[in-house]
């Protein structure tokens, strides 16, 4: 309401503050099962209204239900859970490090582990990732070394990027994942770029485009849906929306828009908008967008819908903004519980069989930081060398980076 | 007087500036409710209301385009850019816009607005929460490029800044936020409680942008410094023991020429430090000026020792951060001749 | 098709090129009078399919058809008729002088004079205009002095700004037309920015962002609809489509989207599009969105459907890029013709009154240029002082610039 | 060897590179089926095929952003950016992107990558089509910056800046497109056709990048200019009969300091010009570098004669424009002492 009579501006804000109830009456989530399945290549507009549905194939009780029910097989969702659990137990073991000073700064994937470790099983040998810092369970559901992201994260002298980034940074090639940078959202044009290059080279790659909700507003993202749209590109644009952006509740960014995915639209883009906390969805979902890329039928908007379940790194206390209970009053659940629930009803998993992996899993990162920690964290063994810093600013050294090597005595 | 921290006087500059003026308004990442990632605006939302301090969404473009939006219209806007490694896509409209507006439109429109972003390394934020991109707005004509050194200056000059009818840049150095740091990392951690600078007036007051300031008075040799590199050159003259004289700049564009000449010219040698990288940094153009103001008094070259040309890294940190060791080397070579 | 089998790239490009026959196959015209007209207060949802349509009141024999029918009294009609007369002879007039040498750089709005004409007669003293540099017609329609347009033009001694701009890069303030920049789709952002202070201080004004389908490709453009959407701006937003950007037809900045105004259901904004050479229809979605913002319901979104009958600018030659006859086979007409067709059919108007106001204006511009000339062109008459160039890059000129100024010699 | 336009050699140095190696792709605004509003890029679509030359969207941000992408998925991307002056939209994939790339994946992704844009005043473009922002290129670790001044270095710097395994942005004086340019506006229009640097020869080359070139050899004074400039400085010299030796510096970022050195240490004075605003321009950082490592060879103090600290004025440009007549007033002044 206006203070005097004129105009007034809106500033949107979460229903909830620390001290409230949490509240996600507003989150509509419709039955599992209920989202029709179109071919892939159908007309966008004959598809709308998957960017306002939620896309979900496991029911209540842990079935899988509806025409996006999985195509996996028992062994891979045995996988994909294996994976999101070897995710959440990693984080926690370098939070714990990171509060112990071994390291400068972490992020978790927690809650919306299974938006990065669905997609990744969806994908080719080739393919490329564009990243966020919230998705390493595309690495690690490639069997990718846990050695070699904690030697990343200490900063030590076996670091694959010589201690140059801040944790979390990776680089991986071989994996199809492209370095992560800080700035958000860079990355959204470059992988319509790396896609529109695939496609110039008459290639079969695709590649994958990660952003949050809260880095949609950035310019990268416009440029990406134009460029994407426009060319036609072989890519597939995942927003991860986990409700929050640092201290910023999605509203900030989604604005008077029913959903993310519906910004898809103007460009033509088939949209769709899926349950992030339910693997079997986000691996259908994410196995049809690929297959678009790759009969060359143009580019796919997905929307997950999950929650940050952590704060927003080790520097952050989601305290202080949001209710302490929200996590747990989060109306789609735990992507790991939902899976494992799914696996029990199927007959092909236990509570035994999963503290048994939960060990297992805890053994290997347990095993795995130990011997990283031998090689150094950032507070032992000997860093990266300073010399090193001079290096790959260019491919070769220009006589200016010499002198100043020089100067700084190496 | 009571003491603040370099946040609670930025805040208290916010709240001064605020209360005596309801043209100004401010927002940017995180700044509403939660106050910033810095806590420089904490408490503003609740007490002005969320017109009037608010989170924006991320796009630091669209927050410097709609806050020269809200200038010409005639608003006071004071907005964040979270970390200065994240101002460049906003560059566009501070660079084509923001600083040009006045001029092109012949004083039609003007765009009285205040961008705020922390500055430089020492917290092992890697190459993208340390840069320290001064040099590049001082070459943007329209632009006027600020940067405090302690609580007391960072509240007057923000205050001056809010006011100013022209577009500011204010860079806030972040590793002395809580305290004067002076590159010995290893050292305790020093606080603003037991510094004189800390000692802040709750009470609104500016201080003139445009005025460098002398730190220490000496006569070997002459520091020029602003930031966190103060703290860095006044450990290195007290560690070599050299009588050397610190001018803190305070505000890069317009330039406090005078003080900088009329010192190199008494010491005759000069030293210049900054965190930034060392090609077309700021160093550069100081370099530029003294050599042509004060040739016939120069008895040394012009040393600059700033950050090396290279991403500011993560684990070799401290190799990269300019400190007291390599500031005292260089007053050293001064002095050799 | 690919060379080889795998991807290939798609890249947009016009049905025709120069020696090639005009084919508008492709654009859908509604018949006049289709299109509803919902409450200004309506969700954006409830009227999406006016994204998607074109709104068009007059009907090809000239009558107002349909409930866009505008609200315009005959004299207004008669008004924005010779306000739309005297920008196309103001036009010619400028690039006749642009070719005599008398200034450096001229741009036309020949095709497109109903937009801004029709628009700004919608608007109130007190709002504000964020333009492109093709809408000439927002002034003219103020009867804003035409002399003081071709000071500015001729960068004359009684330039308003000083010489220190181009051509057309007009600022008036006191007329609501924001300083024009050179550097596309900036003032969009702008605009929603002056819109929001607007609402902060509890005033009454709107403020109107202006620009060309191909700089909607643009950060701005995103940048404005994310802060528009969130903070609902009383803001109305402006796609002037006009089918070109310099030598690139709107098919590479639209992509694979039906429309640019569907660019704004993705962000909640109300969307409409509008037959931008039917001076009614524009009149009238102006006015329907013009109330949106004032009763503070937020920004709208306008696609003006039109063709840019000219060359970019004096720089520029369209026959290089697309057929010559083009400008004739557009299908929605010339907005003079068919406005003045509309008048006659009223009575209100005839041949003869319309070729008297042709001489009118024609001696109107005449006597506007010959007294501009005689204070001075780029080539005669004395030039802004070279000492006014220090002037002006701050409020109060600072020691550096004061030595440069002098250093100059001034 | 026929003789060229800057035009034609660019467009020559496009063509010979998409030849030799089909990894290259030349995408921009209007530079497909139109080749370019400069006409740089005439013909290579219809030669080699809509997907290795196109026309992109309004958007300086998706260029540079996906020619990242192309980069690094292994192709060779030479993007056109319209004006220098649009180039800011895309400032932060160029900073934060382009130019760590390498080094923040210690090699696992590069960019090789070439930005060209037109740049320099002259053509009454006014404050959106006349800049030089050469300087804010050159303090970004992890950019090469070339800005050629002849028609034959154009084509031999851009095959090879195409070559190179770095982003390179390559700046090209618009006011050199159709001739040689010395600031006599007045003057008739020279042309490339009589003129040595305009014979260009059809065939593949490449000049290595870093190299500076002396253009008049001298003894008095050393000019150090670099695109239009050069010949503003050549005016300059003949028309003062002064003995001044010209350096062409070619490339900026790697500096040839090598060549610079030799003469100023010879001639003992330096006189910098370019066209770009002064403070903080490259000017800054050539000036801090002489004085550094010329001290004692310098007589007087190093000038830089450059374009004001205001934006570019259209009516005034030639008030702007730093001729022949301002260098030579700093020549003459050079010799004083
Ligand atoms: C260009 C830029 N602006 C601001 C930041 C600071 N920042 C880092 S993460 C973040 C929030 C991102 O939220 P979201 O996109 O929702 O991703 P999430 O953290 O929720 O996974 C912000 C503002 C940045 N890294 N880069
Ligand atoms: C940031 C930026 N990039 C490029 C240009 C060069 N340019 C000027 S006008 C134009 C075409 C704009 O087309 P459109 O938006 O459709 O407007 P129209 O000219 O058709 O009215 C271009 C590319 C510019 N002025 N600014
Ligand atoms: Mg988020
Ligand atoms: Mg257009």
């Amino acid at each position: 309401m206006p203070k005097k009579s004129g105009l007034s501006l809106h500033v949107p804000s979460p229903g909830v503050r620390p001290g409230d109830a949490p509240d996600f009456s507003e989150v509509e989530i419709p039955k599992a099962g209920e989202a029709g399945r179109p071919e892939v290549d159908v007309e966008p507009e004959a598809m709308r209204d998957l960017a306002f549905s939620v896309i979900r194939v496991l029911s209540k009780d842990g079935d899988a239900v509806g025409p996006w029910a999985s195509s996996l097989g028992d062994d891979e969702l045995i996988d994909g859970l294996r994976n999101m659990m070897t995710v959440r137990s990693f984080d926690n073991r370098m939070v714990l490090a990171q509060r112990q000073g071994k390291t400068s700064f972490y992020m978790k994937s927690a809650g919306e582990e299974a938006v990065a470790c669905a997609f990744q099983q969806a994908l080719r040998k080739g393919d490329m990732n564009f990243p966020t810092y919230r998705q390493v369970g595309l690495l690690i559901s490639q069997q990718y070394p846990l050695i070699k992201l904690m030697n990343q994260i200490y900063s030590n002298e076996q670091d694959p990027i010589h201690g140059r980034q801040m944790p979390i940074m990776y680089s991986a090639k071989d994996y199809g994942f492209f370095s992560i940078s800080g700035n958000l959202t860079t990355q959204f044009s470059q992988a319509v770029g790396w896609a529109m290059a695939s496609a110039i080279s008459n290639d079969k790659k695709i590649a994958v485009g990660w952003v949050g909700d809260g880095a949609t507003a950035e310019n990268d993202f416009h440029a990406a849906m134009v460029f994407a749209s426009t060319y036609r590109a072989p890519v597939v644009l995942n927003i991860v929306n986990n409700q929050w952006a640092i201290s910023t509740f999605q509203g900030i960014a989604k604005g008077g828009a029913a959903t993310f995915a519906s910004r898809g639209h103007g460009f033509g883009i088939p949209s769709l908008r899926v349950d992030g906390n339910d693997f079997l969805a986000v691996h259908s979902v994410a196995t049809w967008a690929c297959e678009r890329a790759r009969r060359n039928l143009g580019p796919t908007l997905i929307e997950y819908v999950t929650y940050r379940a952590g704060g927003h790194s080790t520097s952050d206390d989601p305290g202080a903004y949001r209710p302490k209970e929200e996590g747990d009053a989060w109306p789609l659940g735990d992507p790991i519980l939902r899976l494992k629930t799914h696996l029990i009803k199927q007959g092909v998993w236990s509570e035994q069989r999963h503290l048994e992996a939960e060990q297992e899993i805890e053994a290997q990162v347990v095993n795995a930081q130990k011997a990283s920690e031998e090689i150094g964290t950032l507070i032992s063994g000997s860093p990266p060398s300073a010399r090193d810093m001079f290096e790959g600013v260019f491919e070769e050294m220009p006589a200016h980076l010499i002198r100043q090597r020089q100067e700084a005595g190496y | 007087m009571s003491h603040m921290t370099m946040i609670e006087a930025i805040r208290s500059a916010h709240d001064c500036s605020m209360e005596r003026d309801d043209r100004v308004v401010v927002f940017g990442q995180d700044v509403g409710y939660f106050g910033g990632v810095f806590r420089c605006t904490s408490g503003l939302q609740e007490k002005y209301g969320k017109t009037r301090c608010f989170d924006s969404p991320i796009s630091e473009l669209g927050i410097v385009g709609t806050a020269i939006g809200m200038a010409a219209y005639g608003l006071r806007p004071c907005v964040e850019v979270q970390f200065a490694d994240y101002v460049y896509p906003a560059f566009d409209q501070i660079v084509s816009e923001a600083a040009r507006l006045r001029h092109r439109s012949a004083g039609d429109f003007t765009c009285p607005l205040v961008i705020r972003m922390p500055v430089g390394g020492g917290i092992f934020g890697g190459q993208t929460h340390s840069q320290s991109p001064e040099a590049i707005f001082t070459h943007v004509s329209g632009l006027k490029t600020v940067m405090p050194s302690n609580p007391y200056d960072a509240k007057g000059l923000l205050a001056a800044a809010i006011e100013d009818p022209d577009p500011v840049i204010f860079l806030e150095p972040k590793r002395l936020y809580n305290g004067p740091f002076d590159g010995h990392h290893d050292a305790p951690i020093a606080s603003w409680r037991n510094h004189d600078a800390g000692k802040v007036p709750e009470d609104y007051y500016a201080l003139p942008l445009g005025k460098a300031e002398v730190r220490r008075d000496g006569t070997q040799v002459t520091i020029l410094a602003y930031g966190t590199m103060v703290y860095v050159a006044e450990a290195a003259a007290s560690e070599t023991g050299i009588d050397a004289e610190i001018v803190d700049l305070r505000t890069l564009l317009p330039l406090d020429l005078e003080t900088i000449v009329s010192s190199v010219q008494k010491t005759g040698r000069c030293v210049i430090v900054h965190e930034a990288t060392l090609t077309s940094g700021f160093g550069a153009e100081l370099a530029a000026l003294i050599q042509q103001h004060c040739f016939y008094h120069l008895e040394v070259p012009i040393q600059r020792v700033t950050g090396w040309d290279t991403p500011y890294p993560h684990a070799q940190e401290w190799d990269y951060f300019p400190g007291p060791a390599r500031v005292g080397r260089a007053l050293q070579t001064a002095l050799e001749n």
